[in-house]
């Protein structure tokens, strides 16, 4: 009978909180708007269904052993917790937030007492642990994304890596609203982690997770969220913006046919870019490093079985469990801030200033310029790749049915991914290496 | 940190930050430019390729499979087949 | 010449001991099995060749240093060792035993002193550590094997569920034979052995590997080579009691063909289950949750190369390591115990009453249902997907030439897999939880 | 533990365990039902689907390839078109 | 402003030594070879790549987080390190060898106040760890390697066996050579590493990083570096060296043509290399185990599932980790020193002797043997494959028109991979095992 | 170590390595020989295979696939169909 009780007290449905149940609510949102809205489903698939398993009540795989411990312990053992976190047991709370606080060697004693007590590591906690506080499985994705990406049309018109610039605008607007927030006490956001919410203007999921697991990542979750939920609403984001700062003419320019670029032009750009991040911004070198090196071993022709397998097997596989790690960051207790709805706020408006600042830039480059620029590839700087695009060429058809943009818009398209990896590299120096 | 601090803070973050950025991709704006004309220059009648995809048969290390390309024609090979059986029969 | 002898002493056939004699045979055996005799070569392959390399003497491949080093270390470092750990130095197995009930804190200091003598942890160890002990293997697979089913045939026909649940039968009789036999005084099995031990009857390998792993890791080598050799033997096992269980009337039953299921109600059926594994068994959240997952990522449509990843490149790496690793837990002293005996014993049992409890809960719906089922498609109940559901197919088609029940026992089939995950979830949770 | 207890602790798990399991199974039976129920409501008419293979060009990132279609073709093809040549040889 | 300057402070242009230029340099130099050159490209380019990238100012990514602290701390900082290591702080530099140094107890203090003080792993320092460290890099893609093999040539002619046992005379000859280098004071080699560099002489890569960063991990980006390119200019080094130790008559004769072998004799011959493996040299058990089991499952005909992911995205995703962290070798501190040349040195050497010791065992073994084998083919023997048979058929090939040697190079070819590998295994018994 | 001792232990390993794997070597042509021989005294007319390509329906776990042939099948006849529309229009 105790048996039959322990199962009945141990079960989700007896255990079941609010927060929870929101939170599981929320996961589904998710999942339904991948499958059914198609919004960025190969990243929002995993994360929905892993904000859900990683709020199923008592499971706690979303959890460390010693945070596990902290919730569920006997008094006994939370009393020999504290004392080795040097803490008073006041709440499981307190405990957890001591543990985060202790030195490193305090941390592995107490993973050590967690352990003997027979706690261990949840299953999403260990990927989340692996896969992204590490830091390889964005890294290893930008290696894929780099193994896609095809920067011909950049190479054929490198004027458009200012498009690509200007949209980063979007970015450090944010970090400067989120200040703001935190200045009129709306919110309390310090430097990093203002600046790892701007980063969702980046548009660039893994440079967003990147920078953020790094400099906030207690925001990982909802930044990360926010970050691929806007990607898949640029097709509904942006073309009010882009109607709205041009004119009915500029929409309708028509531009040159971009010139044939040679392979050996494309084997060398990835190494111009290493040598002068290299020089410039060692704090980017991993994010863009490993860029160079996809899309080196892209061009050079001479690996493609390694090409073939980093655009395939391995970017799907790191995908699987990054959507799956950051989904262990929806945990109830997390994610149900008051700062998760800043942070929402915040990345629409990063989307909007970054659209409007890549259009205006086209606008300010047709000044100085003899050949003319279509101001509508401007708002593609913002990255999303390669959604921002195919909305520069639709906006552009109906201006002007015979106006193809696409290829023009995919050279500001990829700007973007670059000029988004440097504002993290700069970031990251700045808050952590000032 | 007091509140005009913070926003300090972000307006100095957003001046390095732009200004970086910019700085950053004009010079590669420029040394793009620079190295595409070098290419155009000493290689002037190459014929335009259209993607890397002469996989060579080079091994991975040293040891390889000289027998790797039949086994995967034949495994499409066979899979052919059998997808033609399959049209006949439906 | 001390090297000479140094090289002959540290040789193979000079140190061969019986046990590893023994064990290379099987190992040999287990290949023969695989390869001629196709029983489930792709793990017994893998775990075949492993239990051989684990019992190549002196190279200690599936030995952690600690036991490398309490195996072949001077006196000096034995008491070394044995004062980090404080023990007596009686004999290397003591000091083994203490290793493993030492506090991790203990544990980790003997890891130091090892790697500082110049140990290193075997091949196989390492592999047995990041794959099971971690378990990640299982739950990957898991994911594969979710995203390899079609749950078409179920959804068409709900009620063979049913069939899927009174085949864990032969789980939980194994459990109460298992501690039978200790009752008697044969063997010396614990509960959570015992519980271990049933699992064997879920008919389904990751299963029996992940919850051996958490509840008896010191029994998996025998679990894991049970049930993938039962598996194989279904076609022997299970006809004779099918046959014997049924009325040739009973088994000459046609049943209706199963109605079409729509994609929609494949994306749904997934999350209703994850949702009922949340709210009833948090403790078969990892297992299950993993499974849905794949399916969900079959079925949706929007990922389908997340899926074709996890179905082909993710699931074969991991089954490699998986075999590999099974195979290190084949050395000679861990294996060859009376108590691997008592488990190929409990495990052919185990098959045998869930078979038999499939085809009698057949029958039993039979008599309050107006639809028919033939009984023969309750054997699939154990799982052993598909090959289960092939001898239904076999032995029906014995008894009726046009009576094809292959698409009618896939139903029970993957029925069995939920049920055997559902019943490992209570098992952990009594064993652990209680 | 007494042998007795152990036997108990044995009946008590299968108990426990069956009971559960078909618990367990039992409302899956009939959620799922009830799910295929509404289903088939709200969509009558939908034509049925024989599986998820409808993939869509979605990137994985915020980068993706449009190439990769006609690159996949390319191999295909070339694969193809030394198959026949091989054939034609034998 | 002080921002500004810390960015530029903190640059890689203000930061760059000679010492990181020359390397950048040599890995655009390999960058070149492999892809222009065609140079073992799979391996070079991720090699040159992380060469590049390990040598970037300021990024420290080849460097642990102490050794970051190390280079990088304010004086507080380091005298904290410095007390927990028990050393004095002079200089970075001993600081590091104080670290490397110290028991392992006393490197988990270091590195946890190296975390404490917000250092973090560099990126490829820590592929290092998994990939190569731990040793599993090299096996798995030996493994995958043995997927790949063809043993036919081989089985159908096993005399060739003794051409490849002939050429690892240049493994050997290489520690003497550099032993030799030490006595004389050239350069400063112990036994361990004379063996690393020796392995050169196997011309095969994942054997000497496995041997190299067993023995002397210290010199594994250089050998790394000398075998992948002395192996791509097989071409050029062996045809000399075969003209001249042959005649034209011997070059000349024609070889009976391969008998059949059967798919039983393929899945065999693995089984029994590994048992002789087990009998005679436990210590090559890990390199020819994994060897044996990938070629095992390639031949087996049903788990041909497991081969094709062992000879395609999984190799295919170690090769690429392995790459680069080789690549994190390259640092210049490390890769600068008087050593490397004299490995280089010592390496075309070890090429030079192995093929001269194949053609010469060839004609020994026609004076003892009915059937004559032509002496081009005992070249093959040093590995490299298949480079070294396509030099044996195209020298054979110029010496008469009608004469392919390509099989029959085949054998001595594979064979002598396992060559190596006995000698790898050799050479750590004696040197760790001694 | 004297320079002389350390040449002493360079001839040593020499001596011990190549003597040990000549003997391997030599033990491998015989044991393989012999199994050859084996071999093919007790499978006298088996047809000659050549590589070991039947793979059969095995499922990975007690959880198969089977209907992953035809998905290939299908994956690839469409990839087909499309590679030959594009070289109809081109
Ligand atoms: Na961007
Ligand atoms: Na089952
Ligand atoms: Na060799």
């Amino acid at each position: 009978m105790d048996k039959l009780l322990s199962l009945w007290y141990g079960s989700g449905i007896y255990n079941l909180t609010f927060g929870q149940t929101t939170m599981i609510v929320i996961g589904f949102l998710l999942l339904y708007l991948a499958i059914r809205r198609n919004f960025e489903p190969l990243l929002l698939v995993p994360i929905g269904f892993g904000g859900i398993v990683a709020n199923i009540p008592e499971a706690g795989l979303a959890y460390s052993a010693v945070e596990q411990m902290a919730n569920m312990a006997s008094n006994a053992q939370l009393a020999e917790l504290a004392s080795v976190l040097g803490a008073p047991v006041e709440s499981a709370k307190q405990l957890i937030t001591a543990y985060h606080n202790a030195p490193s060697a305090v941390q592995a004693a107490a993973e050590h007492l967690a352990a003997d007590s027979g706690y261990n590591n949840g299953m999403l906690y260990q990927f989340y642990n692996v896969a992204i506080a590490s830091g390889v499985a964005p890294l290893v994705i930008f290696m894929g994304v780099g193994a896609m990406t095809d920067f011909g049309p950049l190479l054929a018109n490198p004027k458009t890596l200012f498009l690509g610039a200007a949209a980063q605008f979007g970015i450090f607007t944010t970090v400067i609203g989120a200040l703001a927030l935190t200045s009129f006490g709306l919110m309390d956001f310090s430097v990093a982690q203002a600046a790892a919410i701007g980063i969702i203007g980046g548009a660039d999921g893994p440079t967003a997770i990147y920078v953020s697991s790094m400099l906030a990542p207690e925001l990982l979750g909802a930044i990360a969220v926010a970050a691929y939920s806007y990607m898949a609403l640029v097709p509904l984001i942006q073309p009010p913006i882009m109607r709205a700062l041009t004119t009915e003419q500029e929409r309708q320019i028509e531009m040159s046919q971009l010139r044939p670029v040679s392979q050996r032009e494309k084997i060398i750009f990835p190494l111009v870019l290493l040598v002068l991040v290299a020089l410039l911004l060692p704090d980017a070198a991993p994010l863009l490093g490993m860029f160079c090196f996809g899309n080196l071993m892209r061009e050079c022709g001479v690996v493609d079985r390694l090409s073939d397998t980093a655009q395939n097997a391995l970017i799907n596989t790191v995908t699987i469990f990054l959507g799956l790690s950051v989904g262990s960051k929806l945990v109830a207790d997390k994610f149900l801030q008051a700062e998760t709805l800043g942070i929402l706020a915040l990345g629409i408006v990063a989307f909007c200033v970054g659209t409007a600042a890549g259009v205006l830039m086209a606008k300010l480059l047709n000044r100085f310029s003899s050949t003319p620029i279509n101001p509508l590839i401007g708002s593609a700087g913002v990255s999303a790749v390669p959604m921002a695009a195919r909305v520069s060429n639709k906006v552009g058809l109906e201006a002007n049915p015979h106006n193809f943009l696409l290829m023009h818009a995919m050279g500001p398209n990829v700007a973007g991914v670059i000029g988004s990896a440097v504002a993290a590299g700069v970031m990251i120096k700045y808050v952590t290496g000032g | 940190m007091s509140s005009a601090d913070l926003m300090g803070e972000g307006l100095n973050l957003m001046l390095f930050g732009m200004g970086f950025v910019f700085v950053f991709l004009t010079m590669l704006v420029i040394v793009t430019s620079f190295m595409s004309r070098i290419v155009q220059a000493t290689q002037p009648e190459q014929p335009q390729t259209t993607g890397g995809n002469n996989m060579p048969a080079t091994p991975i290390t040293g040891a390889a499979d000289p027998a790797s390309d039949p086994v995967l024609l034949g495994i499409i090979g066979d899979a052919i087949k059998q997808h033609r059986i399959k049209q006949g029969r439906s």
